[in-house]
Order: structure tokens, then C-alpha cells, then sequence
């Protein structure tokens, strides 16, 4: 039986309030293992790790149990703490008497009989823990950012200036992302390709990034430090390295009426195109969906008007395979689809639009050439109504398509599109419908009450009921007025729409690959909301930017900083520590049937023939697994699936929880 | 069929495809034939099949995995599914074995012989429907369909499904063998009828561990209730409850992978009805993940070690039954 | 206030660590309230959650026995939960046909966000375990007649 | 008073509290006009417990039941269905029964749908 010591923390009143801290050290240390009990006010302080340290050198400890909050929060410190005095640190235990027990029970004598059955518990296990080990994996001194947009952008500088190579995989021809599309920035009014574009353009002169552009993530293998990635280069039928970005085949090409992404779909683009005119890399591609040649055979055009002879109608498709230490998500974000608003009439009436759609209408490269117009008959609109809060903040059933969160962007952008439109074009009218005005950040608050009271826009609380078009082509805007209490009618000439935002389709599939957790809304999940915002909870992915969480673009790029900090962290490492609680086979029972192999989610078990002759029972060379114990997360998924019981989980083993559960159940 | 079955195995045997026979020959009694090896010609002498051989001889032929030379081997429809499931789970080399199915029509029961007065049994012999039990006490005519043994009377297949010769003809599946219909009576019962009929099958349990060691599919190593590791480990059961603990693991260790056979019923001393364990496994698995027989199809994936992202929610085994 | 000789019920948790645990956590930071008589042990997956764990509670006096795992889609090991429904709709399924009261197992999926409500769960289940009383089907199947 | 509430929310199913205030059942509403207390304010009146007022308002006879509000309530609120409630209490304070069964035979009527009784019959009885 080994020596065990009993460290109860009292974490104040935490614990102490509802659990009889000294009556819990008093009975554990009556325990037949216990050698030594103690409490202390806050175990986790430097005087009560100290405490523990003293302890297992005094008392020659041979495991140690905590009683304290949740292992989730210290048991890493206590870990070391341990280690400190010598003892293994994985022959600690903690038992959580302050979030499953002094926190959720008001009783005293409820929650000290409970913290003592705890304690027990912890007992039982720490007895057979064994001293583990954490193995080593080398470290890839190379990352990978998903997505190209200004998180993706801003998180691949800052890893390549730190010094380390770096790939960007952007599905669209071009890095930029959104920001590409916007007028102008709040709440400064700079505008936003000139502050994109100079980054745009250092990616591509960096000699540590890679851009693979127009590429999507195939698969990933592999774990923190060494991840294994295929990259899918879709074919662009046109050579990268050749051609020139002249745009010659952009216009001679005769298939004109493909709907440009560019601009939403408010305007067309050629088949052959490159999206916009500082694309980086600044090189056309062929749509393979409408160019002529691509589909029937004909036409040719654009190879005869290039003069680089770029044009490559046999490109094929390539995979790319290569090694990364670290990877980041940078999915970015979408406006979601708002066709299920009829009340709205965004598909009846071309002059309701969304916010995104009235970004291109403002800016100069945009489908109006940046003058404020009505899409239906080109007309300057004389009011204009925005619509608040479509889509977000709303509960599952109502649309199907709405978001329960807030889209967070929108008051802030629409306060900029209203300041907009009253700057250009002071004789029109603008209402802003609003549920709430949130602006918490530095300068917004002032930048919306500008909107209100330099640029006199009418900002109504209450949400529009109705949006019907007239016969004479205005939009009557029925909405209510919660101030006044009175419903309004307002005869616009458009209405902008700010639809709530939603994680990029390629999240989910991606974080799949990446084993990592999303939340029901598809954003990426963070390791800890608080303490660990850019990691995600499998180790080595990091999150950047709206992956994670709706963010505006300063509070994108700060994460994209933060994000690559981490990944600079990882990479300046050699070498990394696995996770010892693995799995293991014991050869001497394995059956060599696969069951566990079937069920193992990282591929992590093989199969070796081994010979088994020196026993005397029988001279056979058998079929056994064994767990490669860097791929190995230790789920223990494998344990169940094996019949023969050979398949085990360091530090959760079969008589562990065995032993915890006799002593719950006592 | 004996002569037949004999013939093939010296041939076999004398021109050097097979360096082994495993058949059965006579045990103690008559009515009991056992498992055995021949490995020359003259030793088949003994070799013995009648419609009492009915245990399955796949699991026999792990122990000759990697012996030298191919081994000869007897499959009846039980059986072969059961071979098929051993080389899903990598414990046979379909290459070592040289196999040939034999059909099966069902094998007789010793106590149902009894039970129509036949003692100090001596032999069988069969002709179609009829079959003449030879006694001490002079020959017995009998229906052979009466004297079956109870899985014969619910049996899913007569087809051997591997087989590298086939002697005679071979059978078809028979998916309407209503083996399902006792589970599905006890299904039926209220919770406390079928905790009544299981404290009475399980109760005379005597952990003689003959279900286990007959069982195909558990063919551990070593078995978790042998390993002091595992914390479940028994000699015998001490309680009731480690009875039923024996008896749930065990289904549980084999489900998905038990093929049906029926051995452990057939086996056991107590004459509990423990297929009806594996059986309901079985038709659960059936009812909430597809049809699936284990064994049909070597490398096939068993449904306990598979999902669907939309499987059905556990608690629908409370639905279910309160929906009856 | 506990009463003496008032039945109350043992209930082993097994939560997963990253979702259901943290779910449980989160349940006391938020001080939602749920019985003493629900002890958690911490689990790296649901699917590490052997049947025999399950039956050895109820073997050493359990009265209820709950596992808590993410979200289906959501598991930590992307494929842990797939499987420990399976096992479980296959265990519960066992002891129904065994005759064991429908509702003394029971599975529930919590995410690390849902505090509330795996303090609902456990209050519910405790509510159920104390309806149902003491396990006796599943502690003594033959002695006791 | 609280016992009003009580009531009104069981009838109804509905919780008030999942309000966020933005309005879009009086911004949809085609009686708004009519109205002396308007959908989002029967809303916040009946979690405040003001069911009274209400009662004693035209309001809950002008609302046409459209359920506009219902359809468009990004928070499933369902502001019709708590007027309803208010205009079920109102009912069942006026002195009870106001049909018993055994006037319902003297009632029936070749032109009168039968579905209409029976639905006057679960309105005006207790």
C-alpha cells in the first residue's frame, strides 16, 4: 500500500462555506493509506504548494491526493508542484470538492460527507496510479493558416517575421477574404483596400509564406507538431508562374454573363477573370463551369490572346502534401442566406438589400461604380431604411435560418453605412430600426452617437414588421416605434438589411479533419473561453479571427496576432511532450482480432506478429496490437471494443475507475 | 456421408494437401462424439460423423494457426459462419485451411432420445426423416425432426458459406426459422416476469465456464474473468450478482460477433437458455443498426465497433418498451 | 437537511472530461444546485466507459448509474460518443431484458456549456432513482426469494 | 393578481421572459392602430402581472388573431396567443358557466356547424 497524503484546500470560504474542511482532512487521514492530512486556505498559493512539497519529502509520500476545485483548473500546478519534491506528477489526484460539491450544495453536512466520499475516491485511484512518463515527438518548424482572409493574413505575417515558414490555403483565386469587399472601415472611415492590399502584397513577397490560392485542405493526419496535410490545388487552367496578370483573356473572353462573387452577383463577370484588380496572386483563372472550351471543346480565345501563353486547357488538379507543426483556422464567415424573410420582400424587391450588398454598391469598384443607386431602376434613393438584427439574436424555430447570438458587426457597420449616405448624399433621409445600439470598443460609442447627431440620422427603436412593395416602386416600411408607441409607415426608397453572420461551410468539414470541437453554431471552440481564446481544445489547431466568434476587423486582427504568438510558441520548440495517458496493449492477452484498431479514431494501433514461445503453454507466434503512443489522444475508445480486456488507458485504467467506483459506491 | 467425408480425408491426407484432419471421433458415449485430430490415414479408422456430431469445430483450428502444413477441416453451416468470424478477427489463415462443407439437416439431442425412452445408447443411424437409435436394450425407430436439438428446430441457415470442396449438396439460408420468437415472448413479458425468468435460468448457473470454453467467439487469449487485472476476475461466481455479471459480459464480449450457433446452449449442464442472451443482442442490433449476421461475410464490420452519426438515442430502449 | 433512514440513493456519474465534466463544472460555477448524492468520476470519453464499470456499481450498491458524454458530432475524439451509444443502447437493452426497472441507467448528452442543464439532469435523475428505491434486481439475483 | 398571471400563462404556454424587446409583433401588426395596448406591450404588461388592465382594455377584442406576430417573433414569444389568454380570462371571470350542457340540444341547428358548439362550449363553460 503506498503512502499517501491528503492536502484539503479550503479555497477560502469556497469550500470551506459549505463543506467542514478540517472534518474531511480529519476523516481522510484516518484513511488505511494515509500517512499524512492537512487543510490550508488555498492550496494552489505558493505557501500551500509548499506545503505539499515539505509533505512528500517529510512524510516520504508515495501519492498525493488534493481535494480542491476542479482538476481542470489546477490540477497542471499541482502536477508540478509534485514533480518539484520529486515524486512523479502523475501520482497526484484531485478530488473536486468545489464545483461538484461545495459550490452546488448549501448542506454542510451534505457536502462534507460528499467531499469525504471524494476524498476516497481520489484514494483508491491514486493507489494505483502508475508513475508516467510523458514521451517526446519532435516539432515541424512549419505552419499552416486556413483561409486567406485578414486573420488568416495577419496570423501568417506575424509567424513568417518571427522566422518560420508559413502556407496560406485560400479556396477562393485570391487572399483577401471579405475585407476585399468593404467600403470603408469603422470607426475611423479609412478605407479598406488600402489597408488590406499593402498586406495582400507583403504575403506574396515574403519569402516565408507560401500562398496556395484557389487550393482547398484535403486531409489531415498527424498530430501537434507533426500534422500531415493534403492540399487539393484545384486547376485554374491557367500557369501561376507564367502569366502575368495583363487581364487580356478577362476581356477578350466572350462568355460575359457569369455572375461576378465579387460584387454578390450584382454584376457579371467573363468566364475567363481574375476576381478583382488587386488580386494576389494578381493571376486569371477559367471558370471550368462556363468557359466554352472547358465544357464543349471550342472557342480557345483566351490562349490566343495571351501573349505569356499561360493558358493551360489540360491543367489538371494536384495534391500537395506536406509536414506542419501548427495549424490555424481562419474559415471566416458568411452573411447567412435571408430568403426564408418574406416579411422582408429581399427576393421580390432588387431594392432591398443586404448590408454586404450595399458595401459594393458604395464602393468605387463596385457594381455602381460607387454611386449610391437603386439596383432596379438606377435612381438615387431619397430614404433609405436599415433593418437591424436580421437573423441574429433570434431563437431556433422562428426562420430556421436565424441565429440565436448576436452578429456583434452590425450596429457598428450600419452606424457607418447611415454616416455614409448622409455625407455623400445629404438630402436623403436615413432611419436605422434597431433592438438594441451595442457598441462596446474603443470609439464606437462615439462614432454612433456622430451617426445620431452630426449626420441627423433617425435611429428608431423597434423592429420592422413589414416590408411591401409599392406599385410605384418604393418599399412601404411598416415597422413600430417603441419610444413613441406608435406603429410607422415609412415610404422608402430602399432598404438595407443587416443579416446576421454565420461560420464559412468549410468549418465543419474542416474541423472533422482536425479532430477539433465546434459549438452548435459551427464556430470553432476554444480551448478555454477565457484563458485559452486562440487554441482550440486539440492540440496544435489555433483559431483566428470569425472562426471562433462573430469579430469586427481590429478585433480580427488581434486575435490573428494572438493566434500566431501560439504558433510561434510551438514552433520555437524542438521537441514537445505527449500526453502520457495513452493507451497500451498487453501482448499476453491480445487476441491480434481488431476490434480496437477498428474503432480508433487517429489510426493510432498496428498489428506485428510476435513470437510467444519461451511460454510453456504453447509455442506460437500470435498477431498482437500495439499503440503508437504519439498518435495515441488517449480516449480510450479502444478499451471497450477489445473483448480480452488487453487494451488498457494510462492513468484512467480499468481498476482505476474500478477502484474510484467501489469507493463512491462504499 | 461418413464413408464419403473419410475417403476425401485420406485422399487428402496421403497426397500431401493437409497434414491434418479435424473431425470427430467417438467420445465416452455414443451419443457424444468429440472433436479430434487425425494425422495419418490409418488413424482415421476413428473417424466418426453421424447426426450426433454437433459441436463446431472452427474455434479448434486457432490452435493450428501457425503450425505447420494445412489443416483438413469439417464445416458444417454453423460452423462455417463461425470460421468466417474467426477470419474477421485475424484468428485463422484462410491459406491454412483446407475446407469442406458438409449439410446439415440438424443434429440430434440426446435428452430428446431420452425422453422418448431410449437408454444406453450405442449408435445412429439415419435414413431421410427416420432415424434408428441402436440401445442396449435393442433398436429404436424415431422421427428424426422430433429429436433435434432445440437450435436445430430454429435454424437460420443450411448453407456452408466458405467452403473450398462442398460434399453433397448445400442448403439455403432460412430467414423465416423464427429464431427470434422466444426472444420476442419474453419481450412481451412485464419487467418483473422476465427478471422472474431470468433469476430462474441464471440461478442455476454452476460457473462451470462450459459455455465459454465451447463459445467460437470466445476464444480470448485469456478471458477478462481469468485476468486479476481486470478486476472482474472470478473462479466462481460468488454472489448472484457475479452470475449475472458473467452471464451479461459475456453476451456483451460476443455481441456482434456471436454467429449463433447455439453451442453454449447446447453445452451447458444446467441447460440454460443462454443463446436467448446472444440472441437478443442480436435482434436489438438488428432492429436499431440494420441486419446484420456476423460470420455471413468475412471482413465484415460488426456493428458494435461501427456507428452512423444518426443512430438512435439509448434511451429508446425505454420507449420501446414502454411502447409495447 | 438530510433525515436519517430516509432513502437516499447512490448515483455514480461518469462524465466525459471534456464536455460533460466540464459541464458539471460549470453547473457549480453557476451554482445550480442538484443533489449530494450524485458522485461524478471523470473520464476521458464516454467511450471509455466500459459496461462492466456500470454493472460493478450497481454490484457494489449503486442505485442509479449516469453517462454523461458531448454532444453527438461534438465528442473531443470526434468519434468517442458514436460508439458509447451504441455499447449503451446495447447494455440497456440487456438489462431490460433481464428485467432491471427501466430508467436506473441512463444516458445524457451535456456540453461543456450546458451547466444548467446537467444540473437539471441529475436532479431529474435523482428524482427518478428515489422513485424507484433501492436496486435490489441487479445486487441479488438468486438469494433473495 | 399573481394568480392571474399564473393563469394566463398556462393558457397561453407562453414565457414572457424570452422577450427581447425589439417590437416586431407591434411593427407587424395590422391592428396596431386599433390598439389601445399593442402586442409587444400586452407582452411586457402580462410579465409584469398588469393582466388587469388588460382585461379591462378594448384592446384584446381588437386584436383580429392573425398571428402575425406569432409567425414573425424572432424569439417565439407568441404575443397573440397571451391575448387570447387574456380574453379566455376575461371570459371565465364573467359569472361562470354561461352554457351548460343541457342547453346545448335546444341549441342545435341544421345551419349551425356542430364544430361551433362545441367550441362555445369549451369557451363559456368552466
Amino acid at each position: 500500500m503506498r503512502r499517501i497524503g491528503v492536502f484539503v484546500c479550503h479555497c477560502g470560504t469556497n469550500i470551506a462555506g459549505t463543506v467542514d474542511v478540517k472534518t474531511v482532512a480529519e476523516t481522510l487521514g484516518k484513511e488505511p493509506a494515509v500517512v499524512y492530512a492537512t487543510d490550508y486556505p488555498y492550496m494552489c498559493s505558493e505557501a500551500g504548494q509548499n506545503i505539499i512539497k515539505d509533505a512528500i519529502k517529510e512524510y516520504k509520500l508515495e501519492g498525493v491526493v488534493v481535494c480542491s476545485c476542479s482538476p481542470r483548473m489546477h490540477e497542471a500546478t499541482f502536477r508540478k508542484a509534485v514533480s518539484a519534491a520529486g515524486l512523479n506528477p502523475y501520482l497526484l489526484e484531485v478530488a473536486n470538492i468545489r464545483e461538484q460539491c461545495s459550490w452546488i450544495h448549501k448542506d454542510m453536512e451534505a457536502g462534507t460527507a460528499k467531499a469525504i466520499v471524494l476524498g476516497r475516491a481520489a484514494i483508491a485511484k491514486v493507489q494505483l496510479n502508475a508513475p508516467l512518463i510523458a514521451g517526446e515527438s519532435p516539432v515541424v518548424k512549419r505552419a499552416l493558416v486556413i483561409g486567406g482572409g485578414i486573420a488568416g493574413i495577419q496570423t501568417a505575417l506575424d509567424i513568417a517575421d518571427a522566422g518560420y515558414p508559413v502556407d496560406i490555403v485560400e479556396k477562393e483565386p485570391t487572399i483577401g477574404g471579405k475585407m476585399t469587399q468593404i467600403d470603408k472601415t469603422f470607426p475611423t472611415l479609412d478605407c479598406s483596400s488600402c489597408i488590406l492590399t499593402p498586406k495582400m502584397v507583403e504575403c506574396a513577397q515574403n519569402e516565408n509564406i507560401t500562398i496556395y490560392s484557389y487550393s482547398e485542405v484535403e486531409a489531415v493526419t498527424g498530430f501537434v507538431g507533426n500534422f500531415s496535410v493534403k492540399i487539393r490545388r484545384k486547376a485554374r487552367f491557367v500557369d501561376e508562374n507564367k502569366c502575368t496578370g495583363c487581364g487580356v483573356c478577362t476581356e477578350k473572353c466572350p462568355v460575359k454573363n457569369v455572375p461576378d462573387e465579387y460584387n454578390l452577383g450584382l454584376s457579371n463577370r467573363h468566364a475567363a477573370y481574375i476576381p478583382f484588380a488587386q488580386a494576389i496572386p494578381n493571376v486569371a483563372v477559367l471558370d471550368k463551369n462556363r468557359c466554352i472550351k472547358l465544357t464543349k471543346g471550342k472557342c480557345g480565345l483566351c490562349s490566343t490572346v495571351c501573349s505569356a501563353g499561360a493558358i493551360d486547357y489540360e491543367q489538371k488538379e494536384t495534391i500537395v502534401e506536406e509536414k506542419y507543426g501548427a495549424i490555424v483556422a481562419a474559415t471566416g464567415y458568411n452573411p447567412i442566406k435571408i430568403d426564408g424573410y418574406d416579411e422582408f420582400a429581399y427576393s421580390q424587391s432588387k431594392d432591398v438589400v443586404t448590408s454586404l450588398e450595399f458595401e459594393r454598391i458604395l464602393k468605387a469598384d463596385g457594381p455602381t461604380d460607387g454611386h449610391l443607386q437603386r439596383l432596379s431602376d438606377g435612381k438615387q434613393p431619397k430614404t433609405i431604411v436599415f433593418v437591424q438584427c436580421v437573423g441574429s439574436r433570434e431563437s431556433g424555430s422562428s426562420h430556421g435560418c436565424g441565429k440565436e447570438y448576436c452578429s456583434k458587426i452590425c450596429c457598428m457597420y450600419t452606424a457607418k453605412h447611415a454616416m455614409l449616405c448622409r455625407e455623400k448624399y445629404p438630402d436623403t433621409d436615413v432611419y436605422v430600426f434597431y433592438i438594441d445600439v451595442r457598441t462596446p470598443g474603443k470609439n464606437y460609442d462615439e462614432f454612433y452617437r456622430r451617426a445620431v447627431e452630426q449626420y441627423g440620422v433617425h435611429y428608431i427603436k423597434g423592429m420592422v414588421g413589414k416590408v411591401a412593395p409599392q406599385a410605384d416602386g418604393s418599399l412601404m416600411v411598416q415597422a413600430s416605434d417603441l419610444i413613441s408607441n406608435e406603429q410607422l409607415h415609412v415610404k422608402a426608397d430602399m432598404v438595407v438589411l443587416a443579416a446576421a453572420i454565420e461560420p464559412d461551410k468549410s468549418a465543419r468539414p474542416l474541423a472533422t479533419m482536425l479532430t477539433a470541437s465546434m459549438d452548435t453554431n459551427d464556430f470553432f471552440t476554444e480551448a478555454h473561453a477565457k484563458l485559452r481564446p486562440v487554441e482550440s481544445p486539440t492540440a496544435g489547431v489555433f483559431l483566428s479571427g470569425v472562426c471562433q466568434g462573430p469579430k469586427d476587423i481590429p478585433e480580427t486582427v488581434a486575435q490573428a496576432g494572438a493566434a500566431a504568438s501560439k504558433v510561434i510558441g510551438l514552433l520555437a520548440k524542438d521537441k514537445l511532450s505527449c500526453n502520457p495517458c495513452v493507451a497500451h496493449s498487453n501482448e499476453m492477452m491480445c487476441n491480434g482480432c481488431s476490434s480496437c484498431a477498428n474503432v480508433c479514431p487517429y489510426g493510432a494501433i498496428t498489428y506485428a506478429d510476435k513470437d510467444f514461445s519461451r511460454r510453456q503453454d504453447g509455442s506460437m507466434i500470435r498477431r498482437v496490437a500495439s499503440v503508437n503512443e504519439a498518435v495515441c489522444q488517449g480516449c480510450g475508445a479502444c478499451t471497450v471494443a477489445c473483448p480480452s480486456g488487453a487494451m488498457d488507458l494510462k492513468g484512467f485504467s480499468t481498476s482505476q475507475i474500478m477502484a474510484e467506483v467501489d469507493a463512491i459506491c462504499k | 456421408m461418413q464413408e464419403v467425408m473419410k475417403k476425401r480425408a485420406s485422399e487428402l491426407l496421403a497426397d500431401g494437401t493437409v497434414v491434418r484432419v479435424l473431425g470427430w471421433k467417438n467420445g465416452e458415449f455414443a451419443y457424444d462424439p468429440t472433436p479430434a485430430v487425425f494425422q495419418t490415414v490409418e488413424s482415421l479408422e476413428a473417424f466418426v460423423y453421424n447426426d450426433f456430431c454437433a459441436s463446431n469445430l472452427s474455434k479448434y483450428l486457432i490452435k493450428f494457426l501457425r503450425q505447420e502444413g494445412k489443416t483438413l477441416v469439417f464445416l458444417k453451416p454453423c460452423d462455417s459462419y463461425s470460421f468466417n468470424q474467426l477470419l474477421t478477427e485475424h484468428r485463422v489463415i484462410r491459406e491454412n485451411v483446407y475446407i469442406i462443407g458438409v449439410p446439415c439437416d440438424g443434429k440430434v439431442a440426446e435428452d430428446k432420445l431420452r425422453e422418448k425412452g431410449a437408454e444406453g445408447i450405442l449408435g445412429i443411424e439415419t435414413e431421410g426423416d427416420q432415424i434408428k437409435v441402436k440401445t442396449l436394450y435393442g433398436d429404436l425407430d424415431l422421427n428424426k425432426k422430433e429429436c433435434l436439438g432445440e437450435r436445430c428446430l430454429s435454424c437460420k441457415s443450411h448453407q456452408v458459406v466458405v467452403f473450398d470442396e462442398m460434399l453433397g449438396e448445400n442448403g439455403e439460408e432460412n430467414p423465416d426459422c423464427g429464431r427470434f420468437d422466444m426472444v420476442e415472448k419474453l419481450e412481451a413479458m412485464t419487467p418483473e416476469q422476465r427478471f422472474e425468468f431470468w433469476r430462474g435460468e441464471l440461478s442455476k448457473c454452476i460457473r462451470c465456464n462450459a459455455c465459454r470454453n465451447i463459445c467460437p467467439a470466445c476464444s480470448c487469449e485469456k478471458c477478462v474473468f481469468d485476468n486479476p487485472a481486470s478486476g472482474i476476475s472470478q473462479k466462481a461466481a460468488a454472489d448472484s450478482f457475479e452470475e449475472n455479471m458473467f452471464h451479461i459480459i459475456r453476451a456483451f464480449h460476443v455481441a456482434g460477433r456471436c454467429t449463433d450457433c447455439g453451442e453454449c446452449s447446447r453445452v451447458c449442464p444446467q441447460h440454460i437458455l443462454l443463446h436467448l442472451l446472444n440472441r437478443k443482442f442480436i435482434k436489438e442490433m438488428n432492429e436499431c443498426y440494420g441486419e446484420y449476421q456476423a460470420g455471413a461475410e468475412a471482413g465484415s464490420r460488426a456493428p458494435l465497433v461501427n456507428f452512423t452519426m444518426d443512430d438512435c438515442e439509448p434511451s429508446i430502449i425505454y420507449t420501446k418498451e414502454a411502447g409495447k | 437537511m438530510q433525515v436519517n433512514n430516509e432513502f437516499r440513493p447512490k448515483i455514480v456519474a461518469f462524465c466525459c472530461n471534456w464536455c460533460s465534466y466540464a459541464g458539471a463544472d460549470l453547473a457549480g460555477t453557476n451554482r445550480a444546485n442538484y443533489p449530494a448524492d450524485v458522485k461524478i468520476i471523470r473520464v476521458p470519453c464516454s467511450c471509455r466507459v466500459n459496461p462492466m464499470f456500470i454493472l460493478r456499481a450497481f454490484q457494489r450498491g449503486a442505485d442509479g448509474v449516469i453517462l454523461c458524454g458531448c454532444h453527438p458530432g461534438d465528442c473531443h475524439y470526434t468519434t468517442g460518443n458514436y460508439y458509447a451509444r451504441r455499447r449503451m443502447t446495447m447494455l440497456f437493452s440487456m438489462l431490460s431484458y433481464l428485467g432491471i426497472e427501466k430508467g436506473r441507467t441512463r444516458v445524457e448528452w451535456v456540453s461543456a456549456a450546458e451547466g444548467a442543464k446537467f444540473a437539471a439532469t441529475m436532479n431529474e435523475f435523482v428524482e427518478t432513482i428515489t422513485a424507484l428505491g433501492e436496486n435490489k434486481r441487479l445486487e441479488d439475483l438468486r438469494c433473495k426469494k | 393578481m399573481a394568480d392571474l398571471k399564473e393563469q394566463v400563462l398556462t393558457a397561453s404556454g407562453v414565457n414572457p421572459l424570452k422577450c427581447m424587446r425589439c417590437g416586431k409583433c407591434s411593427g407587424t401588426c395590422p391592428s396596431y392602430d386599433a390598439m389601445e395596448y399593442h402586442p409587444h406591450q400586452f407582452v411586457y404588461m402580462v410579465e409584469k402581472g398588469d393582466i388587469e388592465t388588460l382585461m379591462k382594455s378594448e384592446s384584446i377584442y381588437k386584436c383580429l388573431s392573425c398571428f402575425a406576430c406569432i409567425e414573425r417573433c424572432p424569439r417565439d414569444v407568441e404575443p397573440a396567443k397571451l391575448v387570447e389568454a387574456v380574453r379566455l380570462a376575461v371570459i371565465r371571470q364573467q359569472g361562470q358557466n354561461h352554457l351548460k350542457p343541457q342547453q346545448v340540444p335546444e341549441m342545435l341547428d341544421e345551419e349551425l356547424p356542430q364544430q361551433a358548439i362545441v367550441s362555445a362550449f369549451r369557451k363559456y363553460s368552466k
